[in-house]
């Protein structure tokens, strides 16, 4: 196997991919959005419920899951992302996003978000970083006011 | 027999590494390769006759419009079409039906009309005919596909029912892009005419892999794509039956087509011509007219028997593979040259990005036939389709690549 | 100054014998020649990269999506579109035309507007238009052009009366492919602006021989064809500007457009896939990509230039012949690299056939301007288009050859 | 000039175009038909006086007479048209239009029909042989029941 291909299919992610972290509905969930790759035809729901804080400060997710079909990267990726905005507001999971998309599209991870640095190897498979950012954009969909659908095939990937 | 190592050399493209290793290019439902000819041929015309068609009295002009409107009489020829003004170069399938949907659907469909297709259809002879509906307030229906992984074919009782005189178009395919299910369509033509209804045909998949005959079977209109059948990108033909053609109305309008314009009115040429607005894509269309060549030279019911004999193959060896899914007509049933298959735990982006490391080029997903998937419970599938030059030996290749990326994932 | 000689020996067909002599190719106007680069691109993309796009995930279709989307970024940077999602590709400025006059037309107009065009426009921006107001009931103006010889352009106190609020689209050429005018089409933008409607640029003749820049014009809707602007014939360009495509609906359905589609139901994609749907014309697309280095290697300013100069060079010299009527601007006024001119006594096809005995080769007719040549009381004319490698020598040669057919004639 | 251009434009020809035979509209015609070649632009009007039979024979062409517009070898094609089939009846001029059509489009002329000869150099440049048929055309038109437009755009030529 090459170089390439190992470094795309970390242990990481196969381990997400086979053990996925908050799967299924939330029943709780008071927003959701839903994200397809026409590309592909791969599916990803994200369900969230977003808590207002009492004190003023941005409303937090306070759980969250997700649910659909798609390959190894993309439902390892909304796995993992599952894990990582759990308990972060709105501008904070963008700026989560933003790290996240800047490692797949050049394969640079800063040291200090090592667990989204195992999809740096996206950057050399260029046609799969949409898979990657699915579950991203649904969660980032669900985090606006309204709940409503989403697709990832968006002229900015 | 073909000489598929002769067939080889033709293709240029063949000759290549990916990833270090051979290329395998099982990806011939989406588009076949071209053989040197072809690619001349593009070349010869740039080279030397380049010129626009029709209007002009200059030397070139004459070549460049001798050899498009040869281009157009081989094209007649190659699906024995009565007559050369019945064949207009269009881009490509897609196209080719969104005219007939169009033009044709709009002079003729009307509320409590039906447009009847099938489930296992392309979305370029799908959504055409929802739009021709909604527009026209006909009703869309489909005929069935049979079997949990559609190898039942076409469910041709459901077909009696559904085949009734409001049928003002019936629309299939030839051959499933996905399924690889050969539709009896000359059963279909007689008895769409039964009932009045005209004919659409989508030999997309077939137009290059059999004999195809439109007098033979009476087909009202027939699309096809000329990338898919040696030919380049850009070019495929609407076929027309003369009559029908004769009172159609143009779907595009511009210069080229008309016999008589003022600044209030235009009158339109007859067809071919009215069909062709603007310059037509000269030097693609004289291409496909050497692929038509090409495939004749070695000859279409060979081919035809080289795709089932690979196709029979697929199915052999990919049924050793644990957990393997295969959709479409049973080893052994009439089928063409692909196999369509999917496996539980590994999804057909992983499987076709890891086939890609052993240069083995698949497709997977949904083969733009996604309410087919969704009937099946598929998100996508993994495809390999084959053709002219393909070999056992690449097969082979495939599944120990298959055989390779399932270990990977755990499942075997 | 451009090097001709050395642009020459980019041009393999230029390099032949017509009759007996040199080829004097002067028909540019109708089709321009192709450059090796260009040529090579097709041969390159066939027998290397050869693919189909978007839903490939194997090297070679990653290549070709690769180059696909890049030529579009090429095409985009080409006339600074401000996104390459603007930029969706057709077969030529008659299918781009007919796109926005079906779609846009479709959504936006009703009986009581106004489609404002001109009296110069090629049949392919005016047959559009003609349909567009019989099916919405909104009617038709033109601007007049002035003059015996239409030398006055287009009448522009006249626009002051017709781009009134009502005018929902002005669709117009910016260079006139029968008289060689050259419109003011930056203030034809800001004006229609001024009144609310939507401007729409035939910009077949231009887009290949002067700098074009959709932004600093404001422009929503242009069109163009690659085999004019030493591309392959087969592709064309649609810009919109993105706010407008976004809103509007496709015109062809089918494969690739799709975003999630049912038996009942199809949702579109955004633009530009929206408005491609099948398999697009890949390896012209790419070749076009590769026709944009070549002209901006050059420069389009030193184009233009050159075309002008070719033109003054050319009314001088033809302004010598005995009986000429030359038609569009005067000699001094700015035009662009055409000619366009007729012989009371010598019909335009026989000069054609006598030119191209000599080697010229020349376009004879209506030049799909039939309105406009009834207005002058033409039939047609006689029209020698100029570009990049053409030389004052091979119009001394066409000279010499009118002269002679002239007198074969006995009109001197 | 080239031997093929010589026999294109032949002094017979060359005649007729400059001094047709027939010119202009027929106040006495009882038949019309006009023909157009949309490639050029040309145009062919042909007015006739079709003279019914008492004696039970077909009718003739009593009078006939072309207008219109075109490059040499349309208009002296017509020209010569009207000369040669004064007098005959609609089956007389249709098998004479065939005997032309062979000969613009082989070059090979038959001795008897040695005026029309003239056009056998058209067969050398294609393109032009629907300039030689256009007033053909149209008389053939005219000859038919009801007057009413033809067009030479057809795809038999
Ligand atoms: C001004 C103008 N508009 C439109 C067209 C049509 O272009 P195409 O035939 O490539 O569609 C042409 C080319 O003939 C032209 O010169
Ligand atoms: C069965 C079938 N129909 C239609 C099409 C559409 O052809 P194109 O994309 O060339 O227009 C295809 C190709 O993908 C096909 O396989």
């Amino acid at each position: 196997m090459s170089a390439d291909l190992t470094e795309l299919y970390q242990q990481v992610i196969l381990d997400h991919n086979k053990r996925p972290r908050n799967r299924g509905k939330l029943p709780t969930a008071n927003r959701v959005a839903h994200g397809d790759n026409p590309t592909c035809g791969d599916q990803c729901s994200v369900y969230l419920r977003l808590e207002p804080s009492t004190s003023g400060t941005p409303a937090r997710i306070a759980e969250i899951s997700f649910d659909g079909s798609g390959c190894a990267i993309s439902q390892a990726s909304a796995s993992l992302m599952t894990t990582q905005v759990k308990g972060k507001t709105a501008p904070e999971v963008e700026a989560l996003y933003k790290n996240f998309h800047d490692i797949v599209t050049t394969g640079n991870a800063p040291e200090e978000i090592s667990d989204l640095a195992a999809f740096a190897g996206v950057h050399a498979f260029p046609a799969r970083i949409k898979c990657a950012t699915l579950g991203w954009h649904a969660a980032i969909e669900a985090l606006k006011a309204e709940p409503h659908e989403t697709t990832t095939e968006s002229h900015t990937d | 027999m073909l000489d598929v190592q002769k067939i080889r050399a033709d293709f240029p493209i063949l000759h290549q590494s990916v990833n270090g290793k051979p290329l395998v290019y099982l990806d011939n439902g989406a588009t076949s390769q071209k053989p040197r000819a072809v690619i001349n041929s593009l070349v010869h015309y740039y080279e030397r006759d380049n010129s626009n068609v029709h209007r002009g009295l200059h030397a070139l002009s004459m070549r460049a419009t001798d050899a498009y409107e040869g281009a157009r009489a081989r094209l007649a020829k190659f699906i024995n079409a009565a007559d050369s003004a019945e064949i207009i170069f269009t881009r490509g399938t897609t196209e080719s039906i969104n005219i007939v949907a169009r033009s044709w659907g709009h002079a003729h469909l009307k509320p409590g009309d039906v447009v009847l297709t099938t489930e296992i259809e392309h979305h370029s002879n799908l959504i055409p005919w929802q739009q021709a509906a909604r527009v026209s307030g006909a009703t869309l229906k489909y005929v069935p596909v049979l079997g949990a992984d559609a190898e039942g074919g076409l469910d041709l009782a459901a077909l009696d029912q559904l085949l009734t005189p409001k049928v003002k178009v019936f629309a299939f395919t030839h051959i499933s892009n996905t399924l690889g299910t050969i539709n009896p369509i000359a059963e279909f033509c007689r008895r769409a005419r039964a009932v009045g209804a005209i004919t659409v045909i989508d030999a997309a998949q077939s137009i290059g892999h059999a004999p195809f005959d439109v007098q033979a079977l009476g087909a009202d209109f027939v699309s096809f794509s000329g990338h898919k059948m040696c030919g380049p990108t850009g070019i495929g033909v609407l076929y027309g039956r003369r009559a029908l053609l004769d009172k159609l109305a143009p779907d595009e309008t511009g210069g080229g087509m008309v016999s008589n314009v003022t600044y209030e009115d235009a009158r339109w040429k007859p067809a071919p011509e009215r069909f062709e607005a603007g310059t037509p894509n000269i030097a693609d269309a004289i291409a496909l007219g050497v692929a038509c060549d090409y495939l004749d030279a070695i000859g279409r019911d060979q081919i035809a028997a080289h795709d089932a004999a690979l196709s029979r193959y697929a199915m052999e060896q990919l049924s050793t593979l644990p957990g393997i899914r295969i959709i479409g007509p049973r080893v052994g049933a009439e089928r063409s040259g692909l196999a369509s298959f999917s496996f539980a735990d590994v999804h057909a982006h992983d499987i076709v990005t890891f086939a890609d490391e052993d240069g083995v080029a698949l497709r997977g997903g949904h083969h733009c036939n996604q309410p087919l998937m969704r009937k099946l419970g598929l998100t996508g599938t993994t495809r390999a389709s084959f053709y002219l030059y393909n070999t056992e030996g690449e097969i082979d290749v495939l599944v120990a690549s298959l055989h390779r990326t399932l270990k990977f994932f755990g499942t075997t």
